[in-house]
Formats: structure tokens, C-alpha cells, sequence
């Protein structure tokens, strides 16, 4: 699964994207975030306010109930502002 | 009906949109056009920088578009959203909606406004004219309001 | 603040207009533009005679923009009014509103349009293509209740 | 007193202006209406629905109760619909 990072998030994780291969206990958005943050302290940095990140599966604005079966590119990012 | 958006670094020509929506047709009574402009926050900024996620950016303007197309009886929109480096004075979003009757294109150049500032995936940040790089700039509890009341 | 009202025959330049409200200024967000075309209603119109009152025309416009000046934070506004022979496609009536932000551009350039509608003395005389006069186009209650919100 | 008419009034009485030398028990807008149509059918006809004529004193717009009273030029027409 590709994951990819945006604004802070990117700069945090200090990294634009990268392929990851998830345990079969992650089924979840929610679950996905909280095994990014056991991953390293950039991880932990870049969700550490974790309910202000929005999440993105295939380009569609999810929540983190959302479940993860069949994503191929999951986005994390802040709060849009653009327009 | 004729939706066109665009996702691009160069500067757009509003005029020439506003003319593409309507030129040939006998049939629209009204012509909205919103353009964000950057400012320079009382000389504070030098530029701001817009990030975005290609593919996702078009993805979901097209979502809101088809909703802006769902509810209001409009005959043509026009969206552009430019990313990259952008001074203060430049244009940074264009939104061009037409229709038979005013309140039609006037609600729905709100509605795609409101929604682009929530939902299209877009961050600035800005350039501070003392050189430093600024900080990213907050998503404002206003333009969540302002989008809220759409529902 | 800057506000420019004209009434006249000619047609006018909308992007010329909207560009004489932000050239060489760093503060203005957000730009508003509001044209009316004139329609030629399914084929049945060769054309519409605006008739208005010169005088009362000017005065009652700045009225209705002093009055958006003192209601929303706008930096500002151009409206022009055509009158005479005006035939479908062509515009009828322009305004322009600016602003930090977008909702009082937007909000703005709504009022002004809603009180240009049952305030400004403007008639229509509708022209029918089979060479007949047509009759004046009845004021209409979706205007008066546009108008009546800002009350 | 200058009387000036516009559209469907000016179409009905016959003339887009005139001079008048008002009665000195005229004080009110509608005391004007009502003397109008006393001074022939197309006057009469013009202003056959009453409440639905406008009337500007002064290029301000009024009420039918609006006194006269100063005023150099009242205008008569139907409801606008411009824009």
C-alpha cells in the first residue's frame, strides 16, 4: 500500500511518500495512524495531533472508521486551505 | 451544461473563462465570477506557496462541481485552482458560473468557494518578505461555518 | 474606498472594470463580478429597450452603494447600468465588489444586484422578432423577496 | 410643479413631462394622484391601479402620504425591473 504526506504532515515525516506493507491485523484508517506511530519518533511528531489529520483513500475524504481493504494510495495531511 | 476545471501553476485570464461560458448563447441571463487574489497581509508577505495532491485536487473539484450541477440550475462552470509559488497581487482561484436567473449562479459561485476551501486539497504557506519561510497558514473555523451551511 | 457609477448606452468592459479595482494593490482578497446579459427568452426576443429615469438613476444607485459601504467591509465597487436598445447576449448591467475576504464581496455584490432590481428606475420594453413590440416586463416577486432579506 | 412619467404611465398619459399649478388643498402624493385623474381618461387610465404606481419626489423615492410641500419635480412610473 502506498502512503503519501502533505503540508506538515510531509515535513514531519520528512518523507513525500512510500510503499508500506501492513500487518493483517490493520483494518482501519484509525488502526493505520496508530501503527504509523509505533513506527518511529517522525511518526509519532507528525500525528500527534492525530483527530486534526485528515485522511484520504484514493483520492475520497474518509473518516477513520474507514475501513482499509482494497486502498491503494492512503493521503495524510492537515486541514485544507486553499482557495 | 459545461463544467471545465483546471488545476495549473500559470496565471489564468478570468475575462477569457467568463467569455468561453457564455460567447454564442442567447440563453444566459447571469455570470458570476469570484477570483482570490493573494494579499500581502500588510507587507508581511513576500509569496505564498501552494502545495497540492495532484489527482486527488481534480478528483474531488469534480465531486463538488457535479453537487454545484446536482442543485443548482446553472449552464456552465468554470473552476481553476493554481499551486506553486504565487506573489501577492496574482490570482490564486477562479470560479465562473452561469445561468438563466442571478441567485442560481450567485449560490452556487458560494457553494463551490466554500467547498474549495474545505475540501479541495490544497495548502498554503507563506513566504515572509524578511526571507524566512513562514509557517503553513490555519485552516479557519469561519470557512468550515461557511461551508457547514450548505448541508 | 472606491465606487464608480455610470449609466450609460455603450456596453461596458467587465474585465477592464474588475482590473481598475485591483492594479497595483496588494490587499484586495477577493473579487466579485456580476454581469446581466440580456436573453432572448427561447428564440422569442430580438430584443429589449431599457428605458430609465437620468437623474434619479445615478442618485439612486449611490444610495444603494453607500448603504452596501456601510454594511459589509468592502475596498471596492463599480456598477454600470446600460440603457436603449440592448439585444440578446449582450450585457445589461455590471458590478464589481472587493474585498479582504469573500463573503462580504460576495453578500455585497448580491445586495447590490437585489436592490438594482426593484430600486433603480429601469424599465424593460421587450422587442419581439416578429417585428411586433412586445410588451414591459412585469416586475416580478421573486425580486421584491430577494430585496425584502436584507431588510 | 414639474410631472414627469415613465414607461406604461408615460405611455398612458400621453407625454413623458408637463408643468402643473397645483391647487393650494393638494399637500400629499396621493392627493396629487387623486386630482390627476380628474383632469381627463388618460390621466385616469394611467393611474387606474393606483397602489401599483410609483412615485418619486425629488428623484427620492415615496409614499402615497409623502408631502409635497418644497417639491420641485414628482415622477410617476411602474415598478422597476432593471438590473
Amino acid at each position: 500500500m502506498k502512503l503519501v504526506y502533505f503540508a506538515c504532515v510531509r515535513e514531519r515525516v520528512g518523507k513525500t511518500d512510500e510503499e508500506v506493507a501492513l500487518p493483517e491485523t490493520i483494518e482501519t484508517v484509525a488502526q493505520l495512524i496508530g501503527w504509523l506511530k509505533t513506527r518511529g519518533e517522525e511518526y509519532e511528531y507528525a500525528f500527534e495531533k492525530e483527530g486534526v489529520i485528515r485522511v484520504a483513500v484514493d483520492h475520497v475524504h474518509v473518516r477513520p472508521e474507514a475501513r482499509l481493504a482494497g486502498a491503494r494510495e492512503v493521503a495524510f495531511f492537515p486541514p485544507m486551505t486553499g482557495g | 451544461m459545461t463544467t471545465t476545471i483546471r488545476i495549473q501553476s500559470e496565471p489564468f485570464d478570468a475575462a477569457a473563462e467568463a467569455t468561453a461560458l457564455t460567447a454564442g448563447r442567447t440563453d444566459v441571463g447571469a455570470v458570476v465570477t469570484f477570483t482570490g487574489l493573494c494579499r500581502d497581509e500588510g507587507g508581511r508577505l513576500a509569496a505564498l506557496e501552494l502545495e497540492h495532491y495532484p489527482g486527488m485536487a481534480e478528483a474531488e473539484i469534480a465531486r463538488v462541481a457535479a453537487e454545484a450541477e446536482r442543485r443548482w440550475p446553472i449552464l456552465g462552470q468554470t473552476i481553476i485552482h493554481r499551486f506553486g509559488r504565487i506573489t501577492p497581487g496574482e490570482s490564486i482561484v477562479l470560479v465562473v458560473t452561469t445561468s438563466v436567473h442571478r441567485q442560481a449562479a450567485f449560490e452556487a459561485a458560494e457553494f463551490l468557494m466554500d467547498y474549495l476551501k474545505t475540501q479541495a486539497p490544497f495548502w498554503k504557506r507563506e513566504h515572509l518578505r524578511d526571507g524566512a519561510a513562514g509557517s503553513w497558514v490555519e485552516a479557519k473555523d469561519t470557512d468550515d461555518a461557511a461551508a457547514a451551511r450548505w448541508r
